[in-house]
């Protein structure tokens, strides 16, 4: 489903991802990991458009993704999440994950405008799904809430929401167990696995809590100063020595 | 004639509105209505609003209905204005260049080719919306104050321009029009029949700009606002929404303009100084930015205080409009619509 | 009614049907609209030489024809349709009689439509556009300056004398001020040897004229003509002091020849340059003992104590408030209609602010109050007059539109 | 001796409470851990004990009272606080960062020998001492943040969820940091952690919180050992 | 060439006037983060205080030297009590209140001082350097090399001082730099009044050039925004250099461009605007702002 080739991404003299290629099939669930500042949000920046790759190619659904316009990612099914939230703060959560939706309206500035019928039913169809996904993301009481000032563990997952509302295929969550606490970890992950399978997903995942990738994902990548050190099942990867030097400290 | 071929499509926007006054006021003697939600509460205000201003003209002197007629103009031009500011999130310091040019396209087409007046309007909003559309695009790229201060050379340059197309502008004579005539079948005043002139185009605007608000596109313009990169993955083509904000809300402040000339009968370049375009702005952060009334508290201190300022002083009104101005910033930082919410919300908190 | 905001009075006997809103036996109200905020906040300093008048007058005199004036000053900030607002303000709400004067070509083209429509009067506006005189169609408004067509016509009238061959550099104000005096100048010398090397504007936001004096200075010409309002006219007289390689002959419109615009450039710096007049300055010496000055300056003090009567806007408002106090007395209703009718109908009536020899006239098909005006020019620290009063309409025939 | 001493401490924002009366004693040199679910208002008490939000109820540094105070009045009594968030300066540069941490100290050359071992806590911080902060990945802001707090030599520190977003090997890392800055300076620490394990191995004593109340207190010992406890309210497996 | 090279002299004066204006906006936006619309009129308003103790008899550096005092006092009780306020509240609440202060201290300084021009000395002595052919007033010079020292003292303060730091720390995120300790509204004053006594150095070196009245800076203010766009909003030395630009290129426009003519000279500078800012939207000499999601 995706394959990433040979990427490399500088910033003046910072070299954030150096040659990094890896595939992602369809339906799997992909941990991405590595010490800070190793390129991890780098390469979602990059899947997701918000970086220009040096070089390198990015095939999605074999087409290339570094000739798609940054707001038509979303459109091609990918969606994301924030390491350190991107939410719209004076909207209602509800509305935040409305955005989510965008894509698929059709709704123009004249026909809003007129609020033609069609409008209206667009509205509604929207409205129910995104009710429905704060329904099952236990959000629906802090729905017509402003996202500021809500707990950030809250917020993270309306930013999950609004990443589902826009019926992706492929889902890139950066950092989403932080801050919440081991038993919210746990149940997210619950929660991770059932939409996976309802929404029938491709997940990649970056994360810090060792816990939750090595039980959650099939396979894991780990990068460093940029490069892919190690790939492969989480047992494997957990022993690999180069990992644990460059990243675990000790054995997990 | 042509004035009901005008009227007709503002009054069948106006409609509900007023059906809507009807079940308000009925059920204003209804206990049930403590159960009502905010929005409900919105729609019996604008409502009431509404009935409130069908009423006016009948009962107040015509100074007052001109008075009442010039708030509706400057109404529209902050409408317009607050789409860009306060929802999409991009300053414009040059409005009043967008108001002018509807001004002007009015007048130029009732001078020039004797055009009736009810076709200026869509004439001029077209002017001003492609106009913003071919501003929109640079302006785009432009975030926060460099966009506010190029918006603010624009209306800057403005009058130059104006005075240099003389043939066509009337130079800085300016262009002196006749007002629209009422019909007679209507039986109203001049001042009147501008008045529901004007009343039908700020009614029709709002509606629009308020259903506008309410869907996808106010949802996209409000996240860019709020976080550009979020909105862009989100699948917001920036672009397309940042330009289309400029221009629809160009075409407002125009539509405005045209308006502006159909009460005032006189356009000039010193009426489209730099200073409209900061009393504009000026006037909608008072208003309150990104709200529905923020426009129409705004032109209510843009047409009002002046006058009250020289009330108190009038050997320097300068110092007392400067000093309401701060004022009101403190005592409502997020403009009077702001304060009129929290005055609301403290009332249900007592009992 | 369907188009009156309250119901005016009228007149019976003689002056049966005429309106008398806003007069009666014991008083008048007059309303005025002026820029007493923003950028042309100066011009505000009229209306208190003008209630200075009235409230002499008021007090001493027992007001005109035994009517007390009241006149009500209202701010326009130079906004037309604020004018408009405030001139409705005026007529409908505060009931005036007449405006007293609005200031500025635009506020007063904005609102003549309606005052004429209403039949209000509408005198002396502050404003020398030509076409309040040359109009036919709006009876009820009239200026009282000279036109600024009519001061271009002395200028070129003085260069055909004096130097038939000059060669003229222009700074204008790019507005109806300038352009009507600047295109008067231009008509007066067609057809002469008289002619136009190099013209430059300015807007009245630019911060400065020095760039349009550079680009005049290389034209060589030998006659520059300073169209310009007050604070550029300081500084066109400072570029071209500064600028020791180009002496022209210096000639400065009325509208910034006082001597408070020379004095801050330095009284050395503007030896001989030339400019017309048509109202005595306060500042001039040669009016220090002026019987009118001296009463000037003692009713100022006493009515207006906070203002300083050497402000020529002052000046200018004492003499406009004393013509229509003439032209009031002259009517012959005291009505609306008779007002209209007196100051369309003036005959060699003296102000005694005017310059001696200035004389208000008017007549049918001519809305020109004032049309005379003198050349001077400054020497030491005061303007000398030359030459005879020039009655424009003598030397040139009547105004046209 | 207590260093910390909160009494009934109420605060919340707006019309909306948060925490209804919370009591802390924190002697001098310990380290406190607060535990608790999402929401329960540990970060509104950090914010509390700071000055950035408005509190009732006491608060003592030593002899000195902190109610009322402003967040820069605090700071300058010897709180340091990493905020929610890391607040970081983002245009400025990395360094300039760290040094705006040291602002309320003197002397150029102890904040000089402070930056070189901010670095070689976070040697990659090092490497990047002349870029904008904004630039950082966000585990690097972390521990500019982190590194910020430290820089102004702090009598207490207040870490609100100090891991958040860092590699286990630095979380482990940054952990033994505190202990080590704890030991050697006797700085209290007052620290907000998700991850109770780590907290409850260098704290001394421990509190948890639930919908602003402390619903349980005890040392860090106690609270570890008790499993009904870590299930019930840490929902932590032993 | 050398009526050209004269042109390019004229245009120099002219910009330096504006940029020693812009130089007192790119400083409270330094330490602010806002954009004064009062800044123009604050400056007018001590180019007041000036004349009158000019007026009163005072030396000219003595009344130079009392009213960079009184300035720098006037700008700090500005900030607390017209600023401080709205302090917190959104960044164009803050702007609208500078806007009514524009208005307040206009009209003010109006019924004051009246609205007829003033006579300012000038520092510097008249008459010019002849440089082969072309002259350099004077004046010219001497507001220039102001302006320069200006620029290098507040690059100074800027980078290389803790104050400076500060200030910065709290124009970028006030909430964190009440965390490091820094007492946030006092710097503000602080800024308030630095830039009160920059606007103060500008007025006086402008008012003997345009001659003082309360509207003297209206014009200024406009093109000193343009020159602050043009060469960044957050660099003294892009000030500077965008305000040399603009007034070189206005200048010269006016004088070359048939077309464009003395009307519309204003237009030149706006259209080089508007084409760096495409190229480059931080303006020449800003620093771009890193966004990272
Ligand atoms: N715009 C930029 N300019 C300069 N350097 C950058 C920029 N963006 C990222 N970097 C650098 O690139 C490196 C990779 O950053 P990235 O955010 O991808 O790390 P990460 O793997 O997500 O780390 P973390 O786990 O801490 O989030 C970092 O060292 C960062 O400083
Ligand atoms: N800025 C704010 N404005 C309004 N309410 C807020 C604000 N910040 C927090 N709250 C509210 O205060 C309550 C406590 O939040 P707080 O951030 O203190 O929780 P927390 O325990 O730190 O949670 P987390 O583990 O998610 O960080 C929450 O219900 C939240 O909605
Ligand atoms: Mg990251
Ligand atoms: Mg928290």
């Amino acid at each position: 489903m995706l394959e990433v080739h040979d990427l490399t991404v500088r910033f003046g003299g910072i070299t954030a991802l150096d040659g990094v290629g890896f595939e992602v099939a369809r339906g799997e669930m992909v941990g991405l990991i590595g010490p800070n500042g190793a390129g991890k949000t780098t390469l979602f920046n990059c899947l997701t458009r918000r970086h220009e790759a040096d070089s390198g190619t990015v095939t999605y659904e074999g087409r290339d993704l570094t000739a798609v316009a940054p707001y038509a990612i979303a459109r091609l099914g990918i969606a994301r999440t924030f390491q350190n939230l991107g939410l719209f703060p004076r909207l209602s959560v509800r509305d935040n994950v409305l955005v989510g939706a965008h894509h698929r309206g059709r709704a123009g500035f004249l026909t809003a405008g007129l609020r033609l019928p069609g409008v209206r039913r667009e509205e509604r169809a929207l409205g129910a799904e995104a009710d429905a996904v704060l329904e099952r993301l236990g959000l629906t009481k802090v729905a017509g809430h402003p996202a500021t000032g809500l707990p950030f563990g809250t917020l993270k997952r309306v930013e999950l929401a609004r990443a589902l509302v826009s019926r992706p295929r492929l889902l890139l969550l950066d950092e989403p167990v932080n801050g919440l606490n081991a038993a919210e970890v746990e149940e997210f992950a619950g929660t991770l696995r059932a939409i996976r399978d309802a929404y029938d997903l491709t997940v990649i995942v970056v994360e810090h809590h060792m816990g939750f990738v090595m039980g959650l994902c099939e396979r894991i990548v780990c990068l460093d100063f940029g490069r892919k050190i190690a790939e492969g099942p989480p047992t494997e990867v957990q022993r690999d020595p180069g990992v644990i030097e460059a990243y675990l400290g000790t054995a997990v | 004639m042509t004035g009901r071929a005008d009227a007709n499509p503002a009054t069948r926007d106006a409609a509900p509105a007023t059906a809507a006054a009807a079940t308000g006021e009925a059920g204003a003697t209804s206990v049930r209505l403590f159960g009502w939600d905010a929005a409900r509460w919105r729609w019996v205000a604008a409502a009431a609003l509404l009935a409130a201003a069908l009423y006016a003209p009948f009962q107040l002197i015509p100074f007052h209905v001109f008075q009442l007629t010039m708030v509706l103009v400057y109404a529209v031009a902050l409408l317009g204005l607050n789409l860009l500011v306060g929802h999409a999130g991009q300053i414009s310091l040059g409005h009043g260049a967008f108001f002018a040019v509807g001004a002007y396209a009015a007048a130029i087409l009732m001078e020039r080719w004797d055009t009736p007046y009810p076709l200026t309007l869509p004439i001029a909003a077209a002017v001003a919306f492609v106009l913003g559309l071919v501003l929109g695009v640079p302006a785009m790229r432009l975030r926060g104050l460099y966009l506010a201060l190029v918006t603010l050379a624009i209306a800057i340059f403005l009058v130059p321009l104006l005075k240099r197309f003389e043939e066509v502008t009337g130079g800085s004579m300016g262009l002196t029009l006749a007002k629209p005539a009422p019909p007679a079948w209507s039986g109203l005043a001049e001042d009147q029949w501008i008045y529901f002139l004007v009343l039908a185009v700020a009614v029709a605007a709002f509606l629009l700009a308020g259903s506008l608000l309410r869907s996808r596109v106010g949802r996209a313009l409000h996240a860019v606002r709020d976080n550009e990169i979020a909105a862009e993955v989100m699948g917001v083509r920036l672009s397309f929404y940042k330009t289309l904000a400029f221009a629809w809300s160009a075409m407002f402040a125009g539509a405005a303009g045209c308006v502006y000339t159909w009460v005032i009968g006189f356009v000039s370049p010193d009426s489209f100084t730099v200073n409209l375009s900061i009393t504009l702005l000026a006037g909608l952060v008072v208003g309150g930015l990104g709200t529905m009334a923020g426009p129409v508290l705004g032109a209510l201190f843009v047409m009002f205080v002046p006058g009250i300022s020289q009330e108190i002083n009038d050997a320097a009104p300068g110092v007392i409009f400067g000093l309401l101005i701060i004022a009101v910033m403190y005592v409502a930082p997020t403009g009077l619509a702001g304060l009129a919410g929290r005055l609301i919300r403290k009332i249900p908190r007592k009992e | 009614g369907r188009d009156s905001g309250g119901t005016g009075t009228t007149a019976s006997g003689q002056c049966q049907g005429q309106q008398t809103t806003g007069i009666t036996d014991k008083s008048i109200k007059l309303g005025g609209i002026y820029p007493l905020s923003g950028p042309a906040s100066a011009y505000g300093d009229i209306p208190k030489g003008i209630k200075a008048y009235f409230d002499y007058v008021n007090a001493e005199k027992g007001g005109i024809g035994g009517r007390k004036v009241e006149f009500v000053v209202r701010d326009d900030g130079y906004q037309p349709p604020k004018a408009v607002e405030e001139a409705r303000r005026l007529v409908e709400q505060e009931q005036v009689f007449a405006l007293f004067q609005t200031l500025g070509t635009p506020s007063t083209t904005a609102t003549w439509d309606y005052t004429n429509q209403r039949k209000v009067p509408q005198l002396f506006v502050a404003t020398g556009a030509s076409k309040w005189g040359t109009d036919t169609t709006h009876p009820w408004t009239i200026g009282w300056q000279p036109n600024y067509i009519s001061e271009a016509r002395v200028y070129a009238q003085y260069l055909k004398t004096e130097q038939p061959e000059a060669k003229v550099a222009v700074l204008y104000q790019n507005d109806d001020f300038g352009k009507d005096l600047f295109g008067g100048f231009k008509r007066a010398i067609e057809g002469t040897r008289v002619t136009i090397v190099a013209e430059q504007s300015y807007e009245v936001t630019d911060p400065s004229i020095d760039p349009q004096m550079r680009n005049l200075a290389e034209s060589k010409a030998d006659v520059f003509l300073n169209i310009t309002t007050p604070k550029f006219g300081s500084q066109a007289l400072a570029a071209d002091a500064k600028n020791t390689g180009w002496n022209p002959l210096h000639i400065i419109n009325n509208v910034s020849a006082s001597i408070t615009v020379l004095k801050p450039v330095g009284f050395e710096n503007v030896q001989g340059i030339v400019s017309s007049s048509y109202y005595k300055d306060p500042n001039d010496p040669t009016w220090q003992n002026d019987a009118e000055m001296v009463l000037y300056k003692q009713k100022m003090q006493q009515y207006a104590p906070g203002a300083d009567p050497n402000i020529p806007y002052h000046t200018f408002g004492w003499a406009v408030a004393n013509s229509f106090h003439k032209a009031m007395e002259a009517a012959k209703c005291p009505t609306r209609e008779g007002l209209r009718d007196s100051v369309r109908n003036l005959q060699n009536v003296p102000i005694d602010m005017l310059l001696p020899g200035v004389t208000m006239n008017t007549a049918q098909g001519d809305g020109f109050p004032i049309e005379s005006m003198q050349l001077m020019t400054f020497k030491g620290e005061r303007w000398e007059l030359f030459g005879e009063v020039i009655d424009t309409r003598k030397e040139f025939g009547p105004l046209t539109g | 001796m207590s260093a910390l001493i909160v009494e009934n401490l109420v605060a919340g924002y707006g019309d909306a409470r948060v925490l209804h009366g919370v009591d802390l004693n924190v002697g001098q040199g310990e380290i406190c851990a607060i535990l608790g679910p999402n929401g329960a208002g540990k970060t509104t008490l950090l914010r509390a004990l700071s000055g950035m939000v408005k509190a009732r109820g006491t608060v003592r540094l030593g002899g000195t009272s902190l109610a009322g105070r402003s967040p820069d009045a605090v700071a300058r009594l010897g709180v340091a606080h990493v905020p929610e968030g890391r607040g970081t300066f983002m245009p400025l540069t990395v360094e300039e960062n760290l040094r705006l941490g040291a602002f309320v100290r003197r002397g150029k050359k102890d904040v000089d020998a402070d930056l070189a071992r901010i670095h070689t806590y976070f040697p990659v911080l090092k490497t990047r001492l002349k870029q904008a902060a904004g630039s950082l990945s966000g585990g690097e802001q972390q521990m500019l943040a982190i590194g910020r707090a430290l820089m102004s030599r702090p009598r207490v520190l207040l870490l609100d969820e100090p891991s958040l977003g860092l590699a286990p090997l630095v979380t482990r890392e940054l952990f033994r940091i505190v202990q080590a800055v704890n030991e050697e300076e006797r700085t209290t620490v007052v620290v907000v952690e998700q991850n109770a394990h780590l907290a409850l191995g260098i704290a001394q004593q421990a509190h948890v919180l639930e919908t602003g109340r402390i619903v349980l207190s005890g040392t860090a010992a106690q609270i570890r050992a008790d499993e009904q406890v870590a299930q019930s309210y840490l929902g932590y497996r032993v | 060439m050398a009526g050209f090279l004269q042109q390019v002299v004229e245009g120099l004066g002219a910009g330096a006037i504006y940029a020693s204006m812009a130089l007192a906006l790119v400083l409270i936006y330094q330490f602010t983060g806002i954009v004064n619309f009062a800044q123009g009129e604050l400056a007018m308003f001590s180019t007041y205080i000036a004349w009158q103790c000019v007026a009163a008899g005072l030396p000219f550096w003595a009344a130079l030297a009392l009213t960079l005092v009184v300035s720098f006092a006037g700008g700090m009780l500005v900030e607390r009590l017209i600023i401080r306020p709205v302090e917190g509240a959104p960044e164009l609440t803050i702007v609208i209140v500078t806007v009514g202060l524009f208005i307040f201290v206009n009209a003010a300084a109006g019924w004051i001082w009246t609205f007829l021009i003033k006579d300012f000395p000038n520092p510097f002595p008249q008459g010019a350097l002849q440089l082969g052919g072309i002259s350099v007033g004077f004046s010219t010079v001497g507001v220039l090399g102001v302006v320069a020292l200006v620029m290098v003292l507040l690059y100074l303060l800027f980078q290389h001082t803790r104050i400076g730091l500060g200030m910065r720390a709290v124009a970028t995120n006030p909430s964190s730099a009440r965390l490091v300790g820094i007492r946030v509204g006092w710097t503000l004053a602080l800024g308030w009044g630095l830039a009160a006594t920059v606007g103060a150095v500008s007025g006086v070196l402008i008012a003997p050039l345009l001659f003082l009245e309360p509207n003297m800076m209206g014009g200024v203010l406009i093109y000193a925004f343009a020159a602050a766009t043009l060469g960044g909003f957050d660099s003294p030395a892009g000030a500077v250099v965008g305000g040399v630009i603009v007034g070189v290129a206005e200048t010269l426009a006016g004088a070359y461009v048939g077309f464009i003519g003395s009307d519309l000279k204003i237009g030149v500078p706006l259209m080089i605007i508007l084409g760096v800012l495409l190229l480059r939207p931080q303006g020449l000499f800003g620093r771009a702002v890193v966004e990272r999601a």
